[in-house]
């Protein structure tokens, strides 16, 4: 209890924010959209690893660290994946995933 | 219900229901916005969490680059997003069930499990110096520090020769 | 802790209200006499023909990501910077072979003649 | 006398305890106090503009010699009538929104903009002890509110939803975005040497110390440079351009009055940051005996200082292209900012670890005349460079006017 | 035990450090110069040799004082990820410090050579820098694999090897086949995959180690309780420590060319022949043995009857039929290097066969007189076949004889360079007394017969195999000496064959001298004659740290091993040597086997018994047939076929999509069920059905699909599952995003199911 605040209210608030970012990923029909759910998903994650580091071990700093190297991975993921969005935008003039089958065999 | 608990209520909300917005807004540049909104609210669970330098970064980091990042993008695509189709996929109805599955199943497990109940101890005043010399501290997380800088290098690179024209 | 940020939050309040108010205030007092033509957007832009600078703001776009990368760079540097004055040299050494990668990518970029804008 | 010699504090004594005598609950006491003492501090940045444009005003009629309110014929009586006059027709200017604008983004971006002028108010240290509250991340919260002023620079330039906005908008943001490194950067050289990010410690410090602007002239001049573009001044200015590009990315603006505003709470409040930074805040003669003079007198003349370099570079300088500006800061400040902290962070700790402040004044200044003697030379190098450019292109280009003619 | 830091022993960190930074220096712009680029390879590891003697004379002063020797240096924690934290640190004790002697000598003579070997070629390589940084690259893995202190390095540095040895085989990647000889690209290719098989084994050993033990650092897993714990854990029906030895010993298959995975190392000989002597004498092979000495302690506690056949171990039992099989196979070879190569697998074999019954010293002690003159084998093979490219050239200059293809590495094209080419016919004539081990002179003798009198008391059919083996292995020793040496020329190339330069021969002389001396350090004291002159310190050495069970000293295998090996030089002499072979003669063991109607036997050795078309017929085959079935059950992509001179694309439906596609028609039938129903029935219910199958039927395109979606969900959720099967035709990434999510949830839930439900 930090001011009367379980521990679980912040986790039960991340697997929100995750299960939303995950839909916008799923769903969302703009490549760009869908990289802004991986951002809040990345965001959930941060709020899992900030308060496990304030509830089971605040004089530690293990959980503070790996929040900052989220945000570096989540700051590279969103440059590469724009940076490639904007090259697909430029060479097929198009944003939408489902017109971006190259995985296809 | 104390004061600190309405506040947490308070960011949580704006957080979550600014989320919902990003996912379901057919404005792509409302939805960013909304996104920046959300940060914010997450910041504000920080500061609860008494982790100021993370609010500050999630502020600095979030808002100031990546949503900057994102709109720009938003702004440069915008022509290419037909406005009449729907802001979904025609698989949106699956992958909100699965969510909501997920959603489910994890508070559940959150809810399920005997987390530790002694009150957690105080955060020490010079939590963030311990956070620089742990980063560097070869015993600690120096390893992965380094590679952060070859990380951001070789995204640096890569992101800009991807993005740029040619 | 938190009654440090309490003061924020207060300020927070009272700026968004203020922010507010003076437009609604403006609002009252100001005259109506919006025709539509004024409210037209070629009173002050003409419609854009091509994409004749979608260039100009891709090459802007490429600086937004630099400077996200500089970003995320700082914010590991400045916990560093606050511990300084308590750590070792070895650790100073560490942090300048992490900023002479950052300077190394700048300058190769520099060298690509990716910094030059417009 | 004695109520005067700390009045900021003891009026904020006097207040508690007038609540107090009243008979409220602490819980109340304490969240009255604090909303008072949070609009008090809120009117103080959004009052000063005012004086502010006067002393602007006479300053730039006498810098471009010519009729202002340097002459008795304008503004009334010393030019006072003037600010009141332009306050007027802002506020009822008719205040028309563009039909295609997308009203919520066009209303909420002025309102997002003041907000963020006046929270970095919030951790300003305006005297001893007198400050909105003393974060223990203070300078790095000023630092991340720089982000909400690019976000609101887009939303203005996406609500108006007109491409010249836009575009002036990516010009206003690209221009933030690139002066924000150095800033932070050379904020970080400060810290370093400090071993805080609260403002009072920084200030304390540089009582030990001495003032920054004299320990590191470079990391000051980094930080000076990158303050500029913020209230969007020359040579830095394209934030707005205010007199080619039609008020950059609020032309749909028919209102300004709020982006103006909160460029002048901006430029306020980044002259106390450089005087706090780098010239030891309110520090001063006699502070001790009567802390009121820290403020009135003090902060106050070097905030002035500050604005007074800040107002004759604008008005002498020429405006540098939006390219430009980003070379400046892309290919010199960020570099040498990067540079000076690695010296910095050298010289700190190559001394021997009992050496005292003074000591360590002398090693950082020593280190960055190093810097000087190493940056001078490569600068030259490459003005020498372009002006040789420039010549092969002129010698390249008569020949073929010579055949026009 | 040495704990106390001790700095000339920590100096062997530095000892792989340089020839990295070597390896790293070169691309970043030095490669441009040549002199530049291998000035700095040879200099590091030179740098590299000088450390690694200092740190070798310290350890062995600190043993003589000790009498035991296993120092590990402090650790750094390179590796933190929660509460696992992965220390490095270096560890010396008496296979180290060997290998510390073995090594960089090895390594440093073999880039000498290829100085003289890269631009003693007709016209330099144009990836000249680029082979020394990956020759530099080699020594760095090999080096750290020596002195680091726990497996994970280990492995680390194996698989350094192991891109290396890919890098180096199919350095030449351009060269098209000649004959029937494969690419250097697949060779690479071939080496690289094979090697991989066993190296499945090895990281599953190491898995299991570390679940086991919670460990991976030498001083742990090989501590007295370790091996107690692994010993007394029953898992697969025998105990923890003999499937661990077994998996890592599968590691050591692949990597030293055992017997069923042997077949990439005769293909290596597509490589450059410096860093072929590399990968034969100092590198890959030995770093496959080197790993069963290292992990010696689990493979002594392991439970020798578990696949052993007749009574000898599994381990023994593989090393010993490599080393007969190979060397048979080694007989019918004219290609000199592969004729080498064959004999380093059965060298191997011998090693793999002494470390398997048991005999740690003497496998130890092989393995390092094997690397000398393995490397002076092949850098003198390589010396002579660039006399013979040579030679070819200068012929084509001055007769025109025009042959339509030259190999230099047959040696029916050589002959007679014993007076052509001497100080190579030197090195190679004591390379191969040494490799045939001729009696007392040689440290071929030594090591070879320290095995073969373990092998004695240790195991009878090992032992007469290993005797056969050393037979065989005079005769063809003595074949190659006489083919390429002998007589008079074959071909013009042999005639103008000159000899090559200092540069390469000088590293060929140096390794000769240690080729013959190094078998004075370990001479049983027991023997008569000159036994006991030299202190055998190297058993005693190895056995200091090790309780090794070493067998008493027995002459009489000693004496069958040399005249084994003797009657083999001699008969090889008689065949080939006293009447030399003529130009344009088949070899004369194929003539006789011809006479009595052997040949196929000979061409199936020549071939070596047809395993590689075996494996590529059998496993490759079955593996290409796999994937096929796999796509075709998926549905498979529409076929090009060539149909009159145009492509065409013939749709072809697999499982699931014929399955969709009927199933579609089954839905078919139900919404016209539903159709009549609704045209007879009037009912709500029924309407709503038919109502969806009459809105379904509109447009046929989607028809099928939305009514399988329909019979699979009820009707209400048509529309999305007919896009969920849609899907799978299209490579949406969110749709594979979605399918991945959902697994994930099952797979929790199935996660939770199980714990919390009574089953």
């Amino acid at each position: 209890m930090v001011y009367g605040i379980p521990l679980e209210w912040y986790l039960i608030v991340a697997a929100a924010l995750f299960c939303i970012g995950g839909y916008g990923v799923l769903a969302r029909r703009s490549a760009v959209a869908t990289l802004m759910g991986v951002e809040l998903m990345l965001n959930a994650i941060n709020i899992n690893l900030v308060a496990f580091w304030r509830y089971l071990e605040p004089p530690g700093t293990t959980g503070q660290a790996f929040a900052l190297f989220v945000y570096a991975v989540a700051a590279a993921e969103a440059a590469v994946g724009l940076a490639l969005i904007i090259a697909v935008w430029r060479t097929h003039n198009t944003v939408v995933l489902k017109d971006l089958d190259m995985l296809q065999g | 219900m104390t004061l600190q608990q309405i506040l947490f209520l308070i960011f949580s909300a704006i957080t979550l229901i600014a989320a919902l917005m990003v996912v379901t807004r057919r404005n792509l540049c409302h939805a960013a916005l909304f996104m920046v909104l959300s940060f914010f609210g997450v910041a504000g669970l920080y500061v609860l969490l008494e982790a100021p330098f993370l609010a500050g970064v999630q502020v600095f980091i979030y808002v100031g680059g990546i949503s900057t990042l994102i709109i720009f993008a938003i702004v440069l695509t915008r022509d290419v997003v037909d406005p009449t189709l729907p802001p979904h996929n025609r698989q949106w109805i699956a992958g909100a069930l699965v969510m909501a599955l997920l959603c489910s199943v994890l508070i559940w497990t959150v809810l399920g499990y005997q987390w530790t109940t002694t009150t957690p101890g105080q955060v020490p005043a010079d939590s963030i110096a311990r956070l620089g010399t742990i980063l560097v501290d070869p015993e600690g997380f120096l390893l992965p520090f380094e590679v952060t800088s070859v990380l951001l290098f070789a995204v640096l690179i890569g992101a800009i020769t991807i993005a740029r024209e040619r | 802790m938190l009654n440090q940020f309490a003061f924020i939050g207060f300020l927070l309040i009272v700026a968004l209200i203020l922010g507010a108010a003076t437009p609604i205030l403006a609002r009252l007092v100001r005259p109506q006499k919006a025709i539509p033509r004024k409210l037209e957007m070629d009173e002050c832009d003409m419609r854009t023909h091509g994409e004749t600078w979608v260039e100009f703001k891709a090459q802007y776009y490429t600086l937004v990501i630099v400077f996200l990368l500089f970003d995320v760079a700082a914010v590991f540097l400045l916990p560093w910077a606050l511990a300084y004055n308590t750590l070792e040299l070895y650790t100073a050494i560490e942090v300048i072979a992490f900023i002479l990668m950052l300077l190394g990518g700048l300058v190769y970029l520099w060298r690509k003649g990716a910094l030059e804008w417009l | 006398m004695e109520f005067l010699k700390d009045l900021i504090i003891n009026i904020g004594q006097w207040f508690v305890a007038l609540l107090a005598d009243a008979g409220l609950p602490d819980i109340w006491v304490q969240v009255i106090t604090l909303g008072v003492g949070a609009f008090t501090l809120a009117l103080v940045p959004l009052a000063t503009p005012f004086l502010l444009i006067l002393y602007e005003r006479k300053v730039v009629a006498r810098i471009a010699d010519r009729l202002g309110l340097n002459n008795s014929a304008y503004g009334g009586p010393y030019g006072l009538l003037q600010v009141p006059d332009d306050a007027i027709k802002m506020f009822t200017k008719e205040d028309s929104v563009p039909a295609t604008a997308d009203r919520w983004v066009f209303n909420s971006a002025p309102v997002v903009c003041v907000t963020v002028a006046v929270l970095i108010w919030g951790v300003i240290p305006l005297g001893p002890g007198v400050i909105g509250s003393d974060l223990s991340i203070g300078i790095f919260y000023i630092l991340s509110l720089g982000a909400g002023s690019v976000v609101a620079v887009l939303m203005a330039g996406w609500g108006s939803n007109n491409e010249y906005s836009l575009a002036a908008a990516l010009c206003g943001v690209a221009t933030l975005i690139s002066r924000e490194i150095p800033l932070v950067l050379s904020v970080m050289a400060v810290v370093m040497v400090v071993g805080s990010f609260s403002m009072p410690d920084i200030i304390a410090a540089q009582d030990q110390y001495a003032w920054f602007l004299f320990a590191m002239p470079w990391t000051a001049l980094i930080f000076l440079a990158s303050i500029l573009s913020e209230p969007g001044r020359r040579p830095f200015e394209t934030v707005k351009a205010d007199s080619e590009v039609v008020a950059g990315y609020f032309t749909a603006y028919s209102k300004f009055g709020m982006f103006y505003l909160a460029e002048f709470m901006n430029q306020l409040a980044m002259s106390i940051l450089f005087a706090t930074l780098f010239l030891g805040g309110w520090r001063g003669p006699f502070v001790e005996q009567i802390p009121i003079l820290g403020t009135v007198l003090w902060l106050a003349i070097k905030t002035l200082f500050v604005m007074s370099v800040i107002q004759l570079l604008h008005y002498s300088l020429p405006r540098l292209r939006t390219d430009q500006i980003l070379a400046v800061t892309w290919k010199f400040l960020t570099p040498l900012a990067l540079v000076n902290i690695c010296v910095l962070a050298l010289a700190g700790k190559t001394l021997p670890p009992n050496a005292g402040p003074w000591t360590r004044t002398l090693a950082f200044l020593a280190a960055n005349i190093g810097m000087t003697l190493v940056v001078l030379p490569i600068l030259a190098a490459r003005d020498r460079a372009a002006r040789r450019r420039q010549e092969q292109i002129r010698r390249a280009a008569q020949p073929s006017s010579r055949k026009h003619k | 035990m040495h704990n106390q830091s001790d700095l000339l022993l920590n100096l062997a960190w530095l000892i792989p450090l340089f020839p990295f930074l070597a390896f790293a220096i070169i691309p970043l712009g030095v490669y441009r110069n040549r002199k530049l680029s291998h000035g700095l390879v040879i200099g590091a590891i030179s740098i590299a040799f000088l450390l690694s003697q200092i740190v070798l004379w310290r350890a062995v002063g600190v043993w003589s004082i000790e009498h035991t020797l296993a120092y590990e240096s402090p650790i750094i924690h390179w590796l933190s990820s929660g509460y696992e934290r992965f220390g490095l640190g270096i560890y010396i004790d008496p296979p180290t410090v060997v290998m510390l002697f073995v090594v960089p000598l090895i390594c440093m003579m073999t880039f000498i050579y290829s100085v003289g070997y890269m631009n003693f070629s007709v016209q330099v390589d144009p990836r000249y820098s680029r082979f020394f940084s990956y020759l530099s690259l080699f020594a760095a893995g090999m080096l750290g694999m020596v002195i680091f202190n726990n497996l994970l390095a280990f492995f680390i540095c194996w698989e350094i090897l192991d891109i290396c040895s890919y890098l180096l085989i199919g350095f030449w990647y351009e060269k098209r086949p000649d004959l029937d000889r494969i690419t250097p690209q697949e060779a690479g290719l071939k080496a690289f995959i094979v090697t991989k098989i066993g190296d499945l084994f090895f990281i599953l050993g190491l898995m299991l180690l570390y679940a086991e033990i919670g460990s991976l650092t030498y001083s742990v897993i090989f501590s007295h309780e370790t091996l107690e714990q692994l010993t007394h854990t029953p898992f697969l029906g025998t105990d923890m420590a003999t499937v661990i030895a077994l998996l890592l010993f599968g590691g050591a298959v692949g990597k030293s060319a055992q017997f069923p995975l042997h077949v990439w190392l005769p293909d290596a000989t597509q490589v450059p022949t410096p860093a072929l002597a590399l990968i034969h004498a100092a590198t890959v092979v030995s770093a496959g043995v080197f790993l069963i000495v290292r992990t010696f302690p689990i493979l002594q506690v392991a439970d020798a009857g578990v696949l052993a056949f007749e009574g000898i171990p599994f381990v023994a039992l593989i090393g010993a039929f490599t080393a007969i099989f190979a060397s048979v196979v080694a007989v019918a070879q004219n290609d000199v290097k592969r004729g080498l190569a064959f004999s380093t697998i059965s060298q191997l074999g011998y090693m793999v066969a002494a470390l398997g019954i048991g005999a740690y010293v003497a496998g130890t002690f092989h393995l390092i007189t094997h690397a000398f003159f393995k490397a002076l084998l092949f850098l003198s093979s390589g010396s002579v076949i660039h006399g013979l490219e040579h030679g070819h050239h200068h012929a084509h200059e001055h007769h025109e004889e025009h042959e339509k293809w030259f190999d230099p590495h047959d040696m029916m094209n050589m002959g007679g360079l014993a007076k052509r080419m001497p100080r190579t016919y030197l090195a190679f004539v004591i390379g191969g007394l040494a490799l045939s081990g001729f009696p007392i002179l040689t440290s071929g003798f030594w090591s070879r017969d320290n095995i073969l009198v373990q092998a004695w008391a240790g195991n009878l059919i090992v032992f007469w195999t290993l005797a056969i083996t050393a037979g065989l292995t005079g005769f063809y020793t003595m074949r190659q000496l006489c083919l390429t040496f002998a007589g008079e020329p074959r071909t013009g190339a042999a005639q103008y064959a000159p000899e090559s330069k200092p540069a390469i021969t000088t590293p060929l002389l140096i390794l000769a001298a240690f080729a013959v001396g190094l078998g004075w350090i370990s001479i049983p004291e027991q023997l008569p004659v000159v036994g006991g002159i030299v202190p055998n310190w190297f058993h005693h050495f190895m056995l200091s740290t090790i309780a090794a069970s070493e067998h008493v000293f027995d002459s009489t295998p000693m004496l069958i091993g040399a005249g084994l090996s003797l009657t083999g030089l001699l008969m090889g002499w008689l065949v080939y040597g006293y009447k030399p072979l003529k130009a344009s003669e088949i070899d004369r063991i194929e003539a006789v086997m011809r006479k009595i109607r052997l040949g196929w036997l000979y061409r199936a050795a020549a071939n070596h018994f047809y395993l590689d078309s075996l494996y590529q017929n059998g496993v490759v085959w079955a593996v290409l047939k796999l994937a096929d079935l796999a796509d075709w059950f998926d549905y498979g992509q529409p076929q090009k076929r060539e149909s009159d001179g145009q492509i065409v694309l013939v749709k072809r439906h697999g499982v699931v999509d014929g399955i969709v596609h009927n199933a579609g028609r089954v839905g078919n039938l139900v919404s016209q069920a539903a159709n009549w129903i609704d045209a007879t029935l009037v009912d709500g219910l029924v309407n709503l059905v038919g109502a969806t199958g009459r809105h379904v039927s509109a447009d046929l395109d989607a028809f099928d699909l939305e009514i399988v979606g329909g019979i699979v969900n009820g009707v209400g959720e048509v529309k999305f599952l007919g896009g969920w099967i849609r899907h799978i035709q299209t490579g949406k990434v969110q749709f594979y995003l979605l399918i991945a999510s959902v697994t994930v949830l099952v797979l929790i839930i199935g996660f939770f199911a199980i714990i919390f439900l009574p089953i």
